[in-house]
């Protein structure tokens, strides 16, 4: 019986799903059939009369689904993410037919914000929201406070009628988020750290971080590592990251719009300030 | 004016915005004439309360050799969960000399007037993940309790005091134990011993998912947890009463040891008595200032626009209201109105006289709610 | 000791290949030497020092005190101190609470009790010097020693004095020997299907659980517990690997005792 | 009373606890408990998800008997993964803390026992890896605690400790890699993983000489860890469809 084929069900931490490695007998070729461990399910070597085997386990409630993974033209070692971008073809040299097995909690999915930011911890290359709390000559601190997650939207870019997510700017396909819950007066958050050389991406060494950031505004930045053990390293270089909500006048005044990649005006006192903005798409 | 620039402002969903900028989020949903918790303006949380089966009185035995509960209440209020639970404790006063029997003398100033109250001494603990001493919040929370509980004169000193019992064994060892008040044999009379106990209460508080200002929660389940609080009689061995066994000691001066000393009976009990008319429950409310500039850009009527209004929110719940609220008011009124506790910290709203009428008078309501749900809330 | 990843992959592989190959080249149930001296502090009434080969070394000193045992419950007060240990953490007041409920509930108090009123009441304290490996089998055999070397003061005042109260008087120089049977407490590592018996400190670093066994007059009983000796390696262990180790006790405590004994 | 204190109000310093007079009569000693090896009146309740401000939360009532006052009643909250201060590590750190709510009968030092015992079993269990440099924390609190402080035997809190941890962590979306469960048995508590063919945590704590073989303890503790560990797959699967 392939596992692959069977309909999602529900599975609890230690269900057994499936053997890392499957034989399909096919009417003509048989086919050895690998399935990777994805989001909520770990491979674990169980021991079955005697020999002992590796299998693949949920390790969270929810929905187990498995999704076919395309052979890419180089096979990152041994990603558990699907990667972004991964060519259609589906030509397998060996013929070994990949599957990602994953369990996610169905309620999740829909909702444009989920607060399960015990399964998305900043990683690299994620794209996060997060506050000012303090800027030096050399670089600026932050808090992370949500983490964009790129899940496929559910209608699949149609368009922002549905329910589905809905963009910044409009249109669907924007990012979902999952927002971290913790408070920060109790010092919960993750903090980052974005250096001087990483705000913007055209002449790095002359960039003065009094003009880019101010203590309260809310950043849009990318993780570029997980740095030390009290902070992440982030960088605003693209043009979409940048400051996106900041309050005029320190937070004394009123709420700020961009006018162009550098200047920010208070549209009721006039007040023009200077900052990295993020591009408004 | 703003249509000149081609200004598209970032857009959030609106959790990810009360996260941002709780502030604005909080602003936003004032205009709207909503709270981020959804409830109407002058809207209370539902509150729930139950013993909880904690007391001993629901035990089917005294626990001899530990601590015993002797009140409890388990207290819901929308998501924020609390679990009070009274202990009690023996203090010996040694009497002055010239003592006399203080109901006679009624002195009317204001420390005297302290002096005829009894008080509890709280603990409150807020589970907030974190270990270590406790908060500035928690401290200043037992403090104001135990201060309210004393200046709002619930608890008599006289319902404190322990009507000492005298267990006297006749020969073949069964004891009985003889209460001054119950049989006004002759006997009471000679116990006006020189020594005088009373009972000492301490209340733990323990609060679950904190979601909002918690002084008025805390008072409200302390207040239903005395309410449900039964004292134990206490008693003396008879041939042990007056008697001072001398310990002999070589080389230093014999002293006199009084061994015995005050055993509760695991029988008898008597609920606590409170001035019925000094229980008051408690509820807290806030005022907020509506920001015209934050509004949401009303399609219809343009014309009407309120310059900084101000609103009385009742109940303050969740992260977003608590950020924006710097006004707040602190009422603990009995249900016939009577006040005895009156807090208002200005901030920066202006909070106008009907403001604090109309907040005495929802204090009044919720107060009258809560005590119908004391009289019939669950035992 | 800090281990590299490398290092300690291999260690595990090697201690968990059958039979154990141990670093150090011990067999699985072979205990490492370790010296043992007694009586050595003249203000208390028993003492010892324990000095292992990887350098743990670990002092305990009695004192008795008399006391009216109607009023005082517990008779024995254990008080543990491991330097570099903070003494809240966990560690430190897990080792005082197992030793003081063994103690407390394996020692008999009949041969504390002095007069019908008043007995003798022991305050152990155990000072860990430096502590490599978990130190728990070394305070115990360190207080084993120290109970089984305790002098007490000789009562010369008469024994039964409920009715006459007179505190107990004792000879100015004379004492009586303790003789009480005291419990042994021990820590074995567990490897993979492998059991270890006082497992060294790299090799607790890379050991799936450990196990605590009590040893008392003759045979295992009452505190039998797993115990965390590290964080990083920790993995369920089959039943079976439990039975082996507390077969390796049965087999090996009493050659322990009778070396303990010698004293 | 600890008068030194300055931050808790404690009280008048020369206050005595309530004594109650010991059952000087021939009354019987505590009757031994009767066996409570009868697996069937064991009922338990179970609630996730009351602590809004924990990432999990489970509300347990564990009642063996009829008697309503004799259940045990605890609320497990997990706070995680939160960052950790100091240096980098590629794993999550553990922390167990446990707190008796209403009257403390359980000495301090062996609640750190069972805090050690508890945060080993749980660091064999979670998939520490998927969460770097971040800390899970644990606090556990036990409203009613139904066994008389004399008696003072832990086995019904433990293993009501375990299956409480496992619900909590289920509830907070933190990978285990299995539903851990505690059976117990006389003064025996053993918990189990992979549906009982590996043993995560041993607690025996008083000699009950009649059962000196460990593998007849394990096996009847089996018994009622499968019992324990149905319910709690029940509940997390019925919770998971009901509110779909």
């Amino acid at each position: 019986m392939v596992y692959y084929a069977q309909s999602a069900r529900s599975a609890y931490p230690g269900q057994l799903i499936c053997p890392s490695y499957e034989l399909e007998k096919g009417p003509d070729s048989q086919k050895v059939i690998r399935y990777i461990a994805g989001a909520g399910v770990a491979e674990q070597d169980y021991e079955l009369n005697g020999q002992n085997i590796l299998a693949l386990t949920a390790t969270v409630v929810g929905e187990i689904k498995f999704d076919e993974k395309t052979k890419e033209a180089v096979p990152s070692a041994g990603v558990a993410e699907p990667k972004e971008g991964e060519i259609e073809e589906t030509v397998s040299t060996e013929d070994e037919k990949h599957y990602i097995v994953s369990v996610t909690d169905k309620r999740q999915d829909g909702q444009a914000v989920n607060a399960d930011f015990a399964n998305n911890l900043p990683r690299e290359g994620d794209i996060v929201l997060a506050r000012v709390t303090r800027i030096s000559q050399q670089r600026a601190n932050v808090e992370i406070l949500a983490v964009e997650n790129k899940t496929t939207p559910v209608d699949s870019g149609v368009g922002s009628n549905g329910t589905g997510v809905v963009a910044a700017g409009g249109g669907s396909g924007g990012a979902t988020f999952s927002v971290s819950q913790a408070s920060s007066d109790l010092g919960e958050t993750f903090r980052g750290l974005i250096s001087s050389r990483d705000v913007r991406a055209t002449d790095r060494d002359k960039v003065k971080i009094i003009e880019s950031f101010r203590p309260g505004d809310i950043v849009r930045a990318q993780v570029i590592s997980l740095g030390d053990g009290s902070n992440y390293h982030l960088s605003t270089a693209r043009n979409d990251l940048g400051v996106v909500f900041a309050k005029a006048c320190n937070g004394a005044g009123g709420m700020m719009y961009a006018i162009d990649w550098q200047t920010m005006i208070a549209p009721s006192t006039g007040f023009t300030e200077a900052r990295k903005c993020a591009k408004p798409f | 004016m703003t249509d000149s620039i081609e200004l598209r402002p970032i857009s959030f969903h609106p959790d990810v915005l009360a996260r941002i900028a709780p502030d604005l989020s909080m602003q936003r949903h004032l205009s709207l004439g909503l709270r981020p918790s959804l409830r109407s303006f002058e809207e209370f949380r539902n509150v729930e309360i139950s013993d909880g089966g904690l007391s001993f009185a629901s035990k089917s035995d005294i626990d001899r050799k530990g601590n015993n509960i002797l009140g409890s209440n388990v207290l819901k209020c929308g998501k924020t969960m609390v679990v009070t639970s009274i202990t009690g404790g023996i203090v010996e006063e040694n009497i002055s000399g010239s003592y006399v029997d203080d109901e006679s003398a009624e002195s009317s100033n204001g420390a005297d007037r302290l002096s005829r109250f009894g008080q509890i001494y709280p603990v409150v603990e807020v589970e907030r993940g974190r270990v270590g001493a406790p908060t500035d919040e928690e401290m200043t929370l037992s403090q104001r309790l135990h201060d309210c509980v004393l200046h709002s004169g619930l608890i008599p000193k006289k319902a404190l005091d322990v009507a000492v019992g005298i267990r006297s064994t006749d020969s073949e060892g069964s004891s009985s134990i003889l209460y001054p008040d119950e049989e006004e044999s002759a006997l009471s009379s000679g116990l006006k011993s020189r020594r005088k106990w009373t009972y000492v209460l301490y209340a733990k508080i323990q609060v679950f998912s904190r979601d909002g200002p918690l002084f008025e929660i805390c008072w409200n389940s302390l207040i239903y947890a005395l309410k449900t609080t039964q004292l134990p009689r206490a008693f003396v061995d008879e041939r042990t009463a007056d008697l001072k066994i001398p310990v002999s000691m070589r080389g230093r001066s014999a002293t006199i040891r009084e061994t015995f000393d005050i055993i509760c009976d695991a029988s008898k009990f008597q609920p606590l008595r409170l001035n019925e008319e000094n229980v008051a429950f408690a509820s807290n409310f806030a005022i907020i200032d509506i920001d015209p500039e934050a509004e949401l850009p009303k399609d219809g009527d343009e014309m009407q626009v309120d310059q900084g209004s101000s609103v009385l929110l009742a109940d303050i719940q969740g992260e977003a209201e608590e950020a924006s609220v710097f006004s707040t008011i602190s009422v603990i009124s009995s249900e016939s109105g009577r006040l005895k506790h009156f807090k208002v910290v200005g901030g920066s709203s202006n909070a106008s006289i009907e403001n604090l009428k109309k907040s005495l008078n929802l204090a009044r309501l919720r107060a009258s709610d809560l005590s119908a749900k004391a009289s019939n809330g669950a035992r | 000791m800090v281990l590299s990843v490398t290092e300690k992959s291999y260690l595990h592989e090697s201690l968990a290949s059958v039979p154990p190959a141990r670093p150090d080249g011990r067999k699985a149930n072979q205990f490492r030497p370790i010296e043992v001296f007694t009586d050595f502090l003249p203000a208390s009434n028993g003492s010892s020092k324990v000095v292992a080969s990887d350098g743990t070394e670990c002092l305990v000193s009695v004192k008795c005190k008399v006391v009216d045992h109607a009023v005082e419950e517990d008779l024995v007060v254990v008080d543990v101190d491991i330097a570099g240990h903070r003494d809240d953490s966990g560690l430190v007041q897990g080792i005082a609470s197992t030793l003081s409920k063994v103690l407390s509930t394996q020692l008999d108090r009949s041969c504390l009790r002095l007069t019908k009123k008043y007995s003798f009441k022991l305050y152990i304290d155990v000072l860990v010097l430096s502590s490599f490996s978990h130190p728990l089998t070394l305070i115990s055999f360190a207080v084993y020693s120290a109970l089984n070397s305790t002098q007490l003061p000789k009562l010369i005042s008469s024994d039964d004095d409920l009715e006459v109260a007179e505190l107990p008087t004792f000879h100015d120089y004379d004492f009586v020997k303790l003789d009480v049977s005291v419990p042994l407490l021990f820590t074995l590592a567990i490897c993979g299907k492998n059991v270890l018996v006082d497992p060294a400190s790299n090799e607790s670093d890379v050991a799936n659980n450990g196990l605590l066994v009590t040893w008392s007059n003759g045979k295992v009983t009452a505190p039998i517990k797993t115990l965390g000796l590290n964080e990083d390696y920790v993995s369920g262990v089959s039943p079976q690997s439990l039975q082996d180790s507390i077969k390796m006790i049965e087999q090996v405590a009493p050659e322990v005792l009778q070396a303990l004994g010698g004293i | 009373m600890n008068i030194t204190d300055r931050r808790r109000i404690l009280g008048p310093s020369n206050a005595k606890p309530l004594i109650f007079e010991k059952p000087e009569s021939s009354e019987q000693e505590v009757q031994q408990p009767q066996e409570k090896s009868n697996v069937e009146n064991e009922s338990m309740y179970i609630k996730n998800g009351l602590v809004s401000n924990a990432n999990g939360s489970s509300y347990l009532e564990l009642k063996n008997g009829e008697l309503s006052e004799q259940c045990t009643i605890l609320l497990t909250s997990v706070y995680g993964p939160r960052p950790s201060r100091g240096a980098f590590s590629s794993k999550a750190s553990l922390s167990v803390q446990f707190k008796e709510v209403t009257i403390e009968k359980i000495p301090s030092g062996e609640l750190k026992e069972i805090c050690n015992f508890l945060s080993n079993i749980f660091s064999a269990v979670i998939n520490l890896e998927r969460y770097p440099k971040s800390g899970i924390d644990i606090f556990l609190s036990l409203v009613q605690n139904p066994t008389t402080s004399d008696e003072g035997n832990l086995q019904p809190i433990i293993a009501a400790c375990v299956n409480g941890i496992t619900l909590a962590l289920a509830d907070a979306g933190i990978e285990i890699f299995d539903t851990v469960s505690a059976g117990t048995y006389k003064r025996n508590v053993v918990a189990f993983s992979k549906n009982g063919t590996e043993v995560v945590g041993l607690w025996k704590d008083k000699e009950d000489d009649t059962e000196n073989n460990i593998l007849n303890v394990i096996e009847s503790c089996k018994e009622s860890y499968l019992k324990n560990r149905k319910v709690i797959i029940e509940y997390l699967i019925r919770s998971r469809d009901a509110d779909i």
